[in-house]
């Protein structure tokens, strides 16, 4: 299991080849990346990630191995950044793999679900004039009581 | 105890992080005890609905108990992903 | 969309990022790469997978196409391979871009239950001292009934 | 009409092709004139439940129309992914 929190970039294509090459025996690996979306008005410049430092590794954790639990899992990677990030940046993985997809699938979705209400991160949106912090949707708390 | 305070809670408040020395027994004291202080922290304490608390670094509630805490953060939903 | 039916092996990193990089305004993208499992004894030695030249292609390209309109999508990529593989080979894989997580997820979860039952690719697998084709799974047939 | 046997169906009648000149007017209609042919045609075609067949590269019922149809294709349920 490999938990990641970063301010630099990374290579979704190679975080994916490197969490499934010593997979044995797993049929399906699903691999999520969230990518900052320009705002309606096309004018966002940055989107800045705040963290806690120490509660986002311990969360990330344990919602990993939630997802563990629930699921059989050969394997489970999160990666998230934090800082500074420009429109079309990656800002996070995760990627299961399972012998079954749906397994795979269901844990993925597990894990975006919580990781979007659970982990502590918080995003500020800096367009041509101004700085806003995004809200939270009640969507995605309501997406919580599906697991 | 360390508070500590995160995105818009952090700029109303104006500081990251902060000693309080504090007998507060659960959160909802500590919170009052912090209104109590300044506007500022009135203002960022004014709706809880929009607040979210962690204890020692794990989420917890408002009235969650604050015997041998060493940390209290505040914060807003978070918004990861 | 992209559509590739091929005997070569491909690079499922290598494809999320090719896949990933002309996106725009996309907030999500998920990949899901299936693999070659070893049977329960152990002794697996070739995965052959036979098709149905011209109809896999134009099934393939039908079941993206209900993808892209059951949701809102930015891009679809599907990739099946055939002929002789082994072991933990990758032997497809599915992409989807989306500006919601939710649609990248149920389209890729979609395309693959669609691919397991409607495409035309039949499995045999080479074990020890024998050849079996695989049974398709009632459970497979059933989640058609998801959508 | 060219007449395409895959997977088991294939091995089962020993060839991946075949022109077969018919007057068959459904599916049915051509499964039992080539199920008459032979033994190693009646064995593959003894349990249609499970077999699958297209016509002119799209999946169809036993009972679909063969008229104008230049491929018809026989072969098990499929296991790709």
């Amino acid at each position: 299991m490999r938990i990641l929190v970063q301010q630099e970039a990374f290579d979704a294509g190679a975080e994916l080849n490197r969490f499934s090459a010593p997979l044995q025996g797993m049929g399906a690996v699903v691999s999520f990346t969230g990518v900052v979306r320009d705002t309606a008005q096309q004018d966002l410049q940055v989107m800045e990630i705040e963290h806690y430092p120490g509660m986002t590794e311990k969360a990330l954790q344990s919602i990993a191995e939630e997802a563990r639990s629930r699921w059989s899992l050969g394997d489970v990677l999160v990666i998230h950044r934090h800082g500074k990030l420009g429109p079309n940046d990656p800002i996070m993985m995760v990627a299961t793999a399972a012998p079954h997809r749906k397994d795979a699938f269901e844990a993925a979705d597990f894990l975006m679900d919580y990781l979007k209400s659970r982990a502590p991160f918080w995003k500020k949106e800096h367009t041509g004039d101004a700085t806003e912090w995004v809200a939270s949707k009640q969507e995605d708390e309501d997406a919580l009581t599906r697991w | 105890m360390d508070v500590l305070y995160f995105a818009w809670v952090r700029e109303r408040i104006g500081l990251p992080k902060e000693r309080v020395e504090t007998d507060a027994s659960c959160v909802m004291d500590l919170i009052d005890e912090l209104r109590a202080r300044e506007d500022r922290y009135a203002l960022a304490f004014s709706d809880l609905s929009a607040l979210r608390v962690a204890v020692d670094q794990e989420l917890a509630d408002f009235d969650a108990p604050l015997n041998g805490a060493r940390e209290v953060a505040f914060f807003p939903p978070m918004t990861g992903g």
